[in-house]
């Protein structure tokens, strides 16, 4: 799958509950593709604005706030 | 519940009993066994390696016997700790076969299967018991067939089923479908075994299988031995790939349940059982109502319960979201009977009190609200204990005295004491914990 | 310590060392931690780094403990499995070398890398590399942080003085827990003061009695009756208070608050003909029979009076049993009376009342049930209701008519709200902090509720609640002072313009305004470390330690 | 006099006792005969009526 485009993400996941949520799908071995980076936050509602800009100036192909 | 795993001051015993007691107050003396787990627990990192390669597969408990689990194992993924236990009942090592897998495998060397019970000696200022309760059998209510009838199922089971971590990952598959699904794929691994078998003789005698066999029947193979075998593996398999078409064309229809019956009251609130009230299986009926209507919108339920009781805070209106928002009817009145039904659909038979007219109608699923049963462990412990149970067979307080028993220094809380919610559980906790707190303080104020 | 720190932010570069966990096979199963580690080498800064089997291992904390020692590190990475599980283990084990535990940063590459991304190495790998660069670069931007510690009064206030806040009380001074207590009324008892007898027959009088007699011999209780709390400031572990007992204020302080106000029965003007004679409420019946003034033989009573309607849906969960209580009491001394109970469902849960239930029945007490739409009507000393079982209106003759209504929380519990700066809900009964799993807190911490101030509760379940309370708060001050962590917001006074947006941003309060120098500023006790302060402020000078701008952009950027 | 205290069952009520003696100081055994601690509740997928997690 050279050719395929997989997107790279940078995931701000609370740490209370999605980061848990990415634990325990870890831990239950569900599959997903490898660009994935997760940055754990106290609580999503930390996440500036700026963070999210900034994460698509570095190159990222998608932002997801989970929390 | 990782708190307490991790908390300096708890000392977690997981997998252990409490054997016998002896003193009083202020200094009991209790002796606990703790069973062979077979692993090292400071060894084990939980990786679940073993239990990948484990060659046995046994039937789930904390699936409610749903799916299966292998005999080494952990309770559940996020289990606490986390660490996993060799079942000494279905091990084939520990029966004497030649096995050991799993210790092959394990990288932090983790399994040892010399281990053996170890008994503990603590001595302790208070005891409280939060022994919890057993899930009532159905199956001594003969007219809910709920063995006979696969998809007559408890809350319980129902609740798992529910579950994204449960073994049907969420989907509301019918048991009775499931059960063929199984089937398709045991007679698929039958079915290529057998074409791998066939294989050889094809091979053999440079023949397609078919071939053969038309000419066999017509007799133009004699009887030799090679050929009475090969017609008879491949008459196997022709039996094996029928019934496989058969079941694969029933389980096209197969569609997740929607349309579901909660029936409150089985066990509790009947003299030949428990006449007490549970108390809390009206929510958990209402509750697994609501989610299974959020998987599938489709979905329709009726709950037969004689009064519907939803006493906590917040409970009635969420009892009214429900019937607003979930499709859910609440029909008053006890389920007579539960009948067999075409496609595994299981009829409830009932009296309409409105019409006064007997009905009957019939569901994808029957999910029955068991009562909550006096543990039967509780009843040993008690003797342990030298506490006293109740007429309803819990442990005995006083209405002034909600959590301390008739043995003084041992308290009690949750539904040992008596049926009750996660809130009312956790309330009564705390009570427990600060008159065990009382009792310490009094002798330390003494001596 | 103090050294330590001191040393730690005299340098100018910082020595990282990397551990990779192997995790036996979870981890090198699926990538290649060899190739991790020999990357990590390479970050800048990183001045150690070493793969383990099991870093957890006590040979791997041991690894740890010294490279910390030897290689003099100033931070620590690790490389394994998820914070939420091993953090404290590495930071303590840190801190046990001598390194500020707040100087380790973890990645996790194991359930968020080797197991969901089975069966690709050399993307896993790659992965692993990447999220160690970004752990290794949010490491260099740490700084050394103190654990936050304040002092705490071993004094509790308790506001209510009926079952549950008596139990409370009480429960505290047997823990040796210094009371104030502080009840409204001219007397301590509550509702159970109007109440004629408990379900298991004794009289309410003589339970709530020796109750307030233990309470009041009790040396470390200071009762306060006709009393109020005006106002309160402060936070967990230091709340102060002013309490009016009428003709003076008292100043007093207190580590933690219970509240304990519990409700009152509505008084149902307008509905059913309700007019304190021949149509009462079950108080005034619960008094009559405490006179020995009723002199009714035909009694109808009817549940859910002005509950569970659409104005006002909750369930009041004790007036079925207060109902079949009283009929069974009235049952007992006038065995001929004919009593009725017009109900829409029985709300007897559990062991004792379920029994009760039957009991009645088996007196011959009749049961009706009728539908929430066609309620009962009252006229001319009878009662008229639709019976859906018959499908036709039957009507009762009688000489009395009973209406349980609902408790409702006492009026001046939204006051005390604001007061106390805590939540009511949509009926007025205070919030707790989880309806399931925290029913005794406040969300704020160091408040506490119990009995029908929270929702209504029988006698037991008021006691027991009172008495659970007490294992709440102890759980706070029996410590001998707060320790927090110090992930906590902090407002740089130099860039704050006191625009006060962090203030409605703050989810727990712990932002004020300083008047005097015009900057707001974070309470470091009440602050929970969520980090919305940080996010919200426009002149970026609030920050959450641990999760600084500069310290998640350093993540970023090495993405 | 022992200041320990023994805890048999560790579902919610036991947890939740645990939990809030430790945190008043004493030191707590909590004994439960499953492999794992959690009780009926963390069988329970959701719970009402805030249907919440339940784990």
């Amino acid at each position: 799958m050279p050719n395929e485009f997989t997107p790279g993400i940078i995931t701000y996941a609370c740490n209370w509950c999605a980061y848990a949520a990415a634990d325990l799908a870890g831990v239950s071995r569900f599959q997903y593709p490898a660009g994935m980076r997760i940055i754990r936050v106290m609580c999503s509602g930390r996440v500036n604005p700026n963070f999210i800009l900034k994460a698509f100036q570095t190159g990222a192909d998608g932002v997801m706030v989970a929390g | 519940m990782l708190d307490a795993g991790r908390h300096p001051n708890i000392d977690l015993m997981a997998y252990s009993e409490v054997e016998s007691m002896e003193g009083e107050s202020g200094a009991f003396e209790i002796r606990i066994c703790r069973k062979a787990r077979f692993v090292n627990e400071d060894q084990c990192t939980g990786c679940g390696t073993c239990a990948e390669k484990c060659p046995i597969q046994v039937s789930d408990s904390f699936n409610m016997g749903q799916g299966t689990r292998s005999a080494i194992y952990s309770w559940f993924a996020q289990g606490i700790p986390s660490t996993h236990t060799i079942d000494a009942k279905y091990c084939r090592q520990l029966n004497g076969k030649k096995c050991g897998i799993c210790q092959k495998v394990c990288q932090a060397d983790a399994i040892d299967f010399n281990q053996k019970d170890k008994i503990v000696n603590l001595t302790v200022g208070a005891v409280i018991v939060a022994a919890g309760y057993d899930i009532f059998d159905p199956s001594r209510i003969p007219e809910y067939r709920y063995r006979d009838q696969p998809n007559v199922i408890t809350s319980m089971e129902f609740e798992r089923l529910l579950s994204a971590g449960g073994p049907t990952a969420g989907h509301l598959n019918r048991p009775s479908d499931r059960t063929v699904i199984e089937e398709i794929a045991v007679l698929e691994k039958k079915a290529k075994k057998s074409e791998k078998m066939l294989g050889k003789y094809e091979e053999k005698y440079k023949m397609v299988s078919e071939r053969f066999y038309r000419a066999f029947q017509s007799g133009e193979h004699g009887d030799e031995k090679d050929s009475v075998k090969w017609a008879d593996k491949y008459k196997a398999y022709l039996e094996i790939k029928s019934k496989r078409e058969a079941l694969k064309t029933r389980a096209e229809r197969f569609s997740t349940a929607k349309n579901l019956a909660f029936i409150q009251c089985v066990g509790s609130r009947d003299f030949r059982f428990y006449q007490f009230c549970s108390g809390y299986c009206c929510m958990h009926s209402i509750k697994e109502a609501i989610i299974a209507h959020e998987h599938e919108p489709e979905t329709r339920s009726v709950i037969f319960g004689m009064d519907i009781r939803a006493v906590g805070k917040g409970f009635e209106e969420y009892k009214i979201r429900g019937g607003n928002h979930s499709n859910i009817s609440y029909h008053r009145g006890r389920v007579a009977e539960i009948r067999g039904g075409p496609d595994n659909h299981p009829v409830v038979i009932y009296e309409d009190t409105i019409s006064q007219t007997v009905k009957k109608e019939a569901f994808d699923m029957v999910i029955l609200a068991t009562a909550c049963a006096p543990g039967k462990s509780l009843k040993k412990l008690a003797s342990v204990l030298d506490a006293e149970l109740d007429e309803f067979g819990f442990l005995k307080t006083n209405h002034l005295q909600p959590v301390d028993t008739t043995r003084e220094g041992i308290f009690v809380c949750g539904c040992a004491q008596s049926p009750m919610d996660i809130p009312e559980s956790v309330s009564q906790a705390s009570s427990a914990a600060s008159r065990a707190v009382q009792v310490l303080m009094t002798y330390r104020k003494v001596s | 310590m103090a050294d330590q720190i001191k040393k730690e932010n005299a340098e100018e570069k910082p020595r990282i060392g990397v551990f990779v966990c192997d995790c036996g096979s979870n981890i090198a199963g699926h990538l290649d931690c060899e190739s991790v580690a020999e990357y990590a080498s390479t970050l800048p800064g990183v001045v150690f780094t070493k793969e383990n089997l099991y870093t957890c291992s006590e040979s791997g904390i041991a690894e740890i403990q010294q490279s910390i020692k030897e290689h003099h590190l100033t931070r620590v990475v690790v490389a394994s499995c998820s914070p939420r599980t091993h953090q404290p283990l590495f930071a303590g084990s840190c801190a046990q070398a001598g390194l500020n535990p707040y100087l380790f940063e973890m990645v996790n590459i194991r359930d968020q890398c080797s197991w969901v991304h089975m069966g690709q190495r050399e993307n896993a790998t790659e992965k692993a590399k990447n999220l160690v660069r970004m752990g290794v670069a949010k490491s260099v931007t740490l700084e050394p942080q103190k654990e936050i510690e304040s002092s705490l009064i071993r004094k509790v206030l308790v506001i209510g003085g009926g079952m549950a806040g008596l139990s409370a009380a009480d429960a505290f001074a047997a823990m040796g827990i210094e009371v104030i207590l502080v009840e409204k009324s001219g007397a301590l008892g509550g509702l159970l003061r109007k109440i004629n007898r408990l379900a298991n027959g004794e009289a309410a009088i003589d339970v709530i009695s020796n109750l307030i007699e233990k309470v009041e011999s009790r040396s470390n209780i200071s009762v306060y009756t006709g009393s109020e709390v005006k106002s309160i400031g402060g936070y967990i572990g230091n709340f102060n208070m002013t309490v009016s007992t009428g003709d003076k204020n008292i100043e007093e302080s207190a580590g933690c608050v219970v509240v304990a106000t519990g409700a009152l029965p509505w008084v149902p003007e307008g509905l059913y003909g309700y007019n304190g004679e021949g149509v009462i409420t079950q108080i005034e019946l619960e008094d009559r029979l405490k006179t020995g003034a009723l002199n009714a033989s035909q009694i109808v009573m009817i549940q859910c009076a002005g509950a569970r309607t659409n104005n006002r849906e909750f369930c009041s969960r004790i007036c079925c049993m207060t109902a079949v209580k009283n009929a069974l009491i009235i049952k007992e001394y006038k065995p001929d009376s004919e009593i009725h109970i017009l109900y829409r469902d029985m709300q007897m849960y559990g062991t004792e009342k379920e029994k009760m239930l039957w009991d009645a029945r088996g007196k011959g007490i009749r049961f009706h049930v009728f539908d929430k739409d066609k309620p009962p009507d009252v006229k001319n000393g009878k009662v008229h209701f639709f019976q859906p079982l018959l499908g036709e209106t039957r009507e009762i003759p009688c000489d009395l008519v009973v209406l349980s209504t609902p408790l409702l929380p006492n009026e001046n519990a939204r006051n005390l709200a604001r007061t106390f700066r805590v939540p009511v809900d949509q009926n007025g009964f205070f919030l707790e902090a989880h309806a399931k799993l925290r029913p005794l807190d406040f969300a704020a911490d160091g408040i506490f509720l119990c009995g029908s101030a929270r929702y209504p509760a029988t006698t037991a379940e008021a006691r027991s609640q009172g008495i659970g309370v007490a294992s709440r708060a102890a759980g706070i001050l029996f410590k001998e002072k707060l320790v927090t962590s110090a992930i906590v917001a902090g407002i740089r006074d130099d860039t704050c313009v006191g625009c006060m947006i962090c203030l409605n941003a703050c989810p727990y309060q712990a932002i004020s305004f300083n008047e005097i120098s015009n900057v707001c500023e974070v309470n470091v006790i009440l602050c929970k470390g969520c980090g919305n302060c940080a996010a919200a402020c426009p002149s970026h000078s609030a920050r959450l330690k641990g999760f600084m701008q500069k310290q998640v952009l350093a993540q970023i950027r090495a993405f | 006099m022992n200041k320990d205290i023994l805890i048999i069952g560790a579902g919610i009520a036991g947890i939740q006792a645990s939990l809030d003696l430790a945190e008043m100081g004493f030191m707590v055994h909590l004994v439960e005969q499953l492999p794992s601690i959690g009780g009926k509740m963390a069988q329970l997928d959701k719970t009402f009526p805030t249907n919440d997690c339940a784990i």
